[in-house]
């Protein structure tokens, strides 16, 4: 299965995805910068984080701007599997592939710590190697991480159960304490902690690896099933 | 200042206009003598910002010789943007701290800001990836708004530029006393990664080659800073004060990559940083390095304002912006790489062999002083030094002892002092994970970094105990290197080097330059005795406000290299059973201590005293009890004493520990003396570290149950808490008192 | 050239954490009479005169400079408030 | 009960990162009409009406709406632009 993490002018988490795509999980992997008219090469899309385009005005809202924003959509309509991480997420958010919006922390300062989730869908393409439930440890480090939507999007996310983590101990103050969603096709997931820093005991937990296990699984699955 | 209204040459002389600048009669004097005739008004602030304390060390110099700056492993010491050390494998670490005291006081979240963007850029205009992000701080007492204020802030200032640029901040340290209200204290430093071939030099060779200039535009914030910087802190400062430097992290993101794609190509001759003196001292030290000189056509500076003087645009220091001299005729290769950036590049001179700066604007010649009398021939001042009275006297002071009745309380009251306590308030707000190396985060003794691809790791801690050094400023020096390499070493790592900064009052009043003198005669001592060569670091002095100076506050930054990630230790005791080991005896420390300033508000006596040799073999004894995997947890004892050090090893745990106490109680509780350990073993290990250890004597176990137990040999219980209780004390008590409203 | 004023501020029913603080902030400074606060962003644009000026502007509004979903805009064209 | 609204921008002078970084990425969308932009902030307070209204929203702004450092204020009151 073959990754692209996009790169945006700021992005500062692409190494780390990259590496945890690479080394992590194995696979081949390449950075993709903004300006690239076409990611139809990968069957894996990644938003790493950082701060694109500095988080001027809001994160994320010049990014989904970059030109390489528009075959992401194209792919994501396809079904391919996008994953938005923090500012990635962020991104997913301006652009409407996700629902709902980020705003600043409640305590509005940064946030940085390994964080306690819980595994509130199991069943997706990208948390099938979890447990229901599973409590797990991933790191977060944000300033605007705290979610809103409104009550109908919220209800939709609910009926649907595109709510896939949230925080145990719910600091920023995200509406419902969540912390990670799928839209409602599955192939597109966004979520403000970093399993790519979670992948190596060595910074403190692995936890994060079954995301990428998860999703390479599902693409197996589904090449066997088309091939 | 529009060309118009500047004085003239003559004007300058009789008005005295230089001396706004900084510049005293005699040195106006000595350029007068270096040019053969008067300096204009271009000229005259091209010498004021290259002389001014902050870029020349004036006042300094003598001093910094003494440094051994030496040592098997040194690549590069002091003179380049920052130290390289070699770390093996073709590879090297690069380090250096700065100092951003003044801007802070003045806007502290632009200030710290600022102050990571400019150690930031010392690392990578060397070549080099950087890693991490340490900073030092000093404020105040956290109870007045204002002082609160600087302390938000400076954090925030902290976290929204290295959080953006994504430097992982892993480390440093907080202190708070009264010295520093007015004077808050604000250093950071920046480690880099690199391969030995990647090393790049400040250099402006080859005459005919290009001058290119690459990143923000120039404008007026910041002109004269770094004159500023070489001044106390007055009222005057308010209206003196340069127009604030905003930092642009998103910029210098760009500029952090595109340099470090810019030092592997060929055509690149030398590369430095536009820092203090902005596009002065970076063209005049890179010619002055070269033996060369260069020529300039200000009109072609990109420029933010309309109708920027010479003046203004050579004494800007705008941020977030790099000097290249690059081969005559492939520019383009340099051009392209700085437009895939984003980065706007442009041509602005050439090198020449006449040792020369020559600057054009308007097609008139602006400028014409020869560069080492900028960047080498700064006068150099030895100031007189006078030991104070009241050293003399507190060398005669019987010791002052603690007034403890209840153990438990008094460690309680301990672990809330703010410097004591836990600093999770602000390094929650650093994003110290980041580029996923950090092996040991923020909380432990030194912070560690993992080495990626290879097996070993780097450790990284900041250091600086300024009551000692108020007390007494040579011990008070030696301490610092001595508590730095414990910290280093009880991750497991061997201390390869240092950088420092070293904050002081202003050096022109006697007893302050004893106390620059003093110290650094500690500093010296013990880093030779240690094996810690300094190869970089930066002087900040005038540190006073109306009230006084503050401490003499050298803070060392020590990387030390952990050769094999298996030797990584932390502070926290690992599992129930483990043998617990005290090395060293108190004595009767109490002066400088933090209980002596929490029962009497103040410190007196004499500072702890320091053996060296002790010190060295201790240091060796416990790496390599570690190296050979014997130690489970290694803590030194610092601020609070073994109390405090023995209660912090159960923090996070969920452990306690049951420990017996010989000798003297209250010495050995909350004494501050030196070359002091905490470690914990496993049973099976304890044999071998004892014959490794020979100092460690056998003190009690980590037990299941979480639960802080001392007792005297007779088995008297001295104290017994719960650990989880100490713990919320000293985690609560930062964010208590900065929420609390005074 | 036009001098645009553009003010984006929270939707109705969206928390407004900052503003929230600052109410407490004022309260606590002695500011009783503050009775709420809100926040949001004041941005200036310099902008050369054409066809569609106002369609042009709200558009940009809400392509990048608001976020609809949480946030709603206003403008005024003319001379700038600084 | 009366609206006051509070402009804060940055002084002449200092960097605006935020407003070029926008601006950019306006030409970039293909708005090459805009010929720059400044970002600062914009706060709207409800406040009791009471004796030196004008005197204390001066001192609040000095004091904790703007920093006086870097930036300048202006407010009006009445009805608030939303
Ligand atoms: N300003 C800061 N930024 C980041 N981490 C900090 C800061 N201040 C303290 N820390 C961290 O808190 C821990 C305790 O600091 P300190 O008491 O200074 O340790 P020590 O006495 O061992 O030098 C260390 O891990 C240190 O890195
Ligand atoms: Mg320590």
């Amino acid at each position: 299965m073959k990754f692209a993490v996009i790169v945006f002018p700021g992005s500062n988490c692409d190494d780390d995805m990259y590496y945890a795509i690479q080394e992590g999980l194995g696979e081949p992997v390449d950075k993709v910068w903004y300006t690239e008219e076409s990611v139809a090469d990968y069957d894996g899309i990644f938003l790493p984080g950082g701060f694109s385009y500095g988080d001027y005005l809001r994160s994320g809202a010049i990014a989904r701007f970059a030109p390489v924003m528009a075959s992401v959509v194209e792919q994501a309509e396809k079904g391919k599997p996008v994953l938005g991480v923090c500012n990635g997420f962020q991104v997913l958010l301006e652009a409407g592939l996700l629902p709902g919006a980020m705003q600043r922390n409640r305590s509005l300062k940064f946030i940085c710590r390994p964080a306690r989730l819980v595994v509130a869908n199991h069943e997706t393409g990208f948390t099938s190697k979890y447990e229901g439930e599973e409590r797990i440890t991933i790191p977060v480090a944000h300033g605007e991480g705290n979610y809103y939507c409104d009550d109908e999007t919220l209800r939709d996310l609910q009926t649907n159960s595109q709510i896939v983590f949230t925080y145990e101990d719910n600091f920023n103050g995200s509406k419902e304490a969540i912390a990670g969603i799928v839209n409602k096709q599955g192939n597109v997931m966004g979520m403000m902690p970093h399993p790519e820093r979670a992948t190596d005991q060595i910074l403190g937990s692995d936890d994060g690896l079954k995301i990428f296990q998860s999703i390479l699984k599902q693409w197996r699955k589904s090449h066997v099933l088309t091939t | 200042m529009s060309l118009l209204l500047e004085p003239s040459a003559e004007q300058i002389e009789q008005g005295k206009v230089y001396q706004e600048m900084g510049v005293k009669d005699e040195e106006f004097e000595m350029i007068k003598k270096i040019l053969g005739r008067l300096p204009n008004y271009t000229e005259i602030g091209l010498f004021s910002v290259m002389w001014s304390e902050h870029c020349s060390y004036k006042h300094s110099k003598a001093q910094l010789k003494k440094f051994p700056t030496e040592g098997e492993h040194v690549l590069q010491g002091p003179g380049e943007g920052a130290g390289i050390i070699d770390i093996g494998d073709e590879q090297a670490v690069v380090f250096k701290m700065e100092s951003h005291n003044h801007p802070s006081a003045i806007e502290p979240y632009q200030g710290a800001a600022t102050g990571i963007g400019g150690i930031l850029r010392d690392v990578f205009s060397m070549g080099a990836r950087p890693v991490a992000i340490m900073n030092s701080l000093r404020f105040g007492e956290l109870v007045k708004p204002r002082v609160k204020y600087l302390f938000e802030e400076v954090v925030a200032g902290i976290a929204g530029y290295g959080n953006c640029i994504g430097v992982p901040t892993v480390g440093g340290e907080v202190q708070f006393d009264p010295s520093y209200e007015g004077n808050p204290l604000v250093n950071a430093m920046c480690v880099g990664l690199i391969d030995h071939k990647d090393i790049q030099k400040g250099i402006a060779s080859g005459a005919g080659n290009t001058v290119i200039y690459v990143g923000a535009s120039t404008g007026k914030d910041g002109i004269h800073g770094a004159t500023f910087a070489s001044e106390e802190i007055s009222d005057e400062s308010e209206s003196k004060r340069p127009s604030v430097q905003v930092g642009d992290p998103f910029m210098e993101k760009l500029l952090l990559e595109a340099c470090l794609e810019l030092v592997k190509c060929d055509s690149l001759v030398g590369i430095q940083d536009m820092g203090a003196a902005g596009l002065t001292s970076s063209s005049a030290e890179m010619a002055s390095k070269a033996g060369s000189g260069i020529e300039m056509n200000l009109d072609t500076v990109p420029q933010r304002e309309l109708n920027m003087s010479p003046y203004e645009m050579m004494l800007s220091e705008s941020q977030e912006r790099m000097l290249l001299v690059v081969k005559q005729g492939e520019e383009k290769e340099i051009h392209d790489i700085c437009s895939h950036w984003g980065l706007h590049s442009a041509e602005i001179g050439r090198v020449i062999d006449e040792q020369r700066l020559v600057l054009w604007h308007g097609g008139e010649k602006v400028a014409d002083v020869p560069v080492d009398a900028l960047a080498e021939d700064a006068p150099v001042y030895h100031p007189e030094s006078r030991e104070p009275e009241a050293f003399r006297k507190r060398q005669e002071q019987k010791a002052w002892r603690p007034d403890v009745s209840d153990v438990k309380e008094t460690l309680t009251a301990l672990l809330k002092q703010p410097t004591v306590a836990s600093k999770e308030w602000v390094y929650d707000q650093y994003d110290y994970m980041v580029r996923t190396n950090t092996a040991v985060q923020p909380g432990s003794d030194a912070a560690v970094l993992r080495v990626r691809g290879k097996d070993k790791a780097l450790a990284m801690t900041t250091d600086c105990n300024a009551r000692y050094l108020g007390l007494d400023p040579e011990q008070g020096g030696k301490i610092v290197i001595a508590e730095a390499s414990r910290n280093i070493i009880c991750s497991g790592g061997l201390p390869l080097g240092l950088t420092d900064c070293l904050n002081y009052g202003n050096p022109e009043k006697p007893e302050i330059y004893w106390q620059f003198e003093k110290s650094i005669d500690g500093i010296t001592e013990a880093c030779k005795t240690l094996e810690t060569p300094v190869i970089g670091g930066n002087v900040s002095l005038y540190n006073e406000t109306q009230n006084g100076a503050i401490y003499p506050t050298p803070v060392v930054g020590m990387v030390g290299l952990i050769k094999e990630l298996a030797h990584i230790t932390t502070q926290e005791f690992k599992q129930a059973g483990d043998a617990v080991y005290i090395i060293g005896e108190a004595g009767e420390d109490f002066g400088g201590s933090e209980i002596q300033e929490m029962q009497t508000g103040s410190i007196d006596g004499r500072a702890p005293e320091l053996d060296l040799e002790t010190e060295l073999h201790r240091q060796r004894s416990v790496l390599e009890a570690i190296q050979k995997g014997l130690v489970q947890s290694a803590h030194d004892v610092s601020e609070g004493g073994l109390a405090v050090a023995v209660a912090e090893s159960t923090f996070g745990t969920g452990l306690g520990a049951e420990i017996v106490i010989n000798g003297n109680v209250m010495e050995e509780l909350f004494a501050e003396t030196q070359s002091r350990y905490v470690i914990s073993v496993a049973r099976e290990n304890q044999e071998a570290f004892e014959q490794i250890v020979t100092d460690a004597k056998y003190a009690g176990s980590v037990t299941e149950e979480a639960t802080l137990h001392l007792s005297k040999e007779s088995g008297e219980t001295i104290l017994q808490a719960s650990a989880k209780e100490l713990e919320n004390a000293w985690k609560g008590a930062i964010p208590c008192l900065v929420k609390s409203k005074a | 050239m036009v001098n645009v004023q553009v003010y984006v501020t929270l939707k109705e029913g969206v928390l407004d954490p900052q503003g929230s603080t600052i109410e407490n902030a004022l309260q606590t400074m002695g500011y009783h009479e503050v009775a709420s606060v809100q926040t949001g962003k004041y941005i200036e644009l310099e902008i050369e005169e054409g066809n569609d000026l106002e369609a042009r502007i709200e558009e940009m509004c809400e392509k990048l400079l608001s976020n609809p979903v949480i946030e709603d805009y206003t403008y005024t064209i003319g001379k700038g408030v600084s």
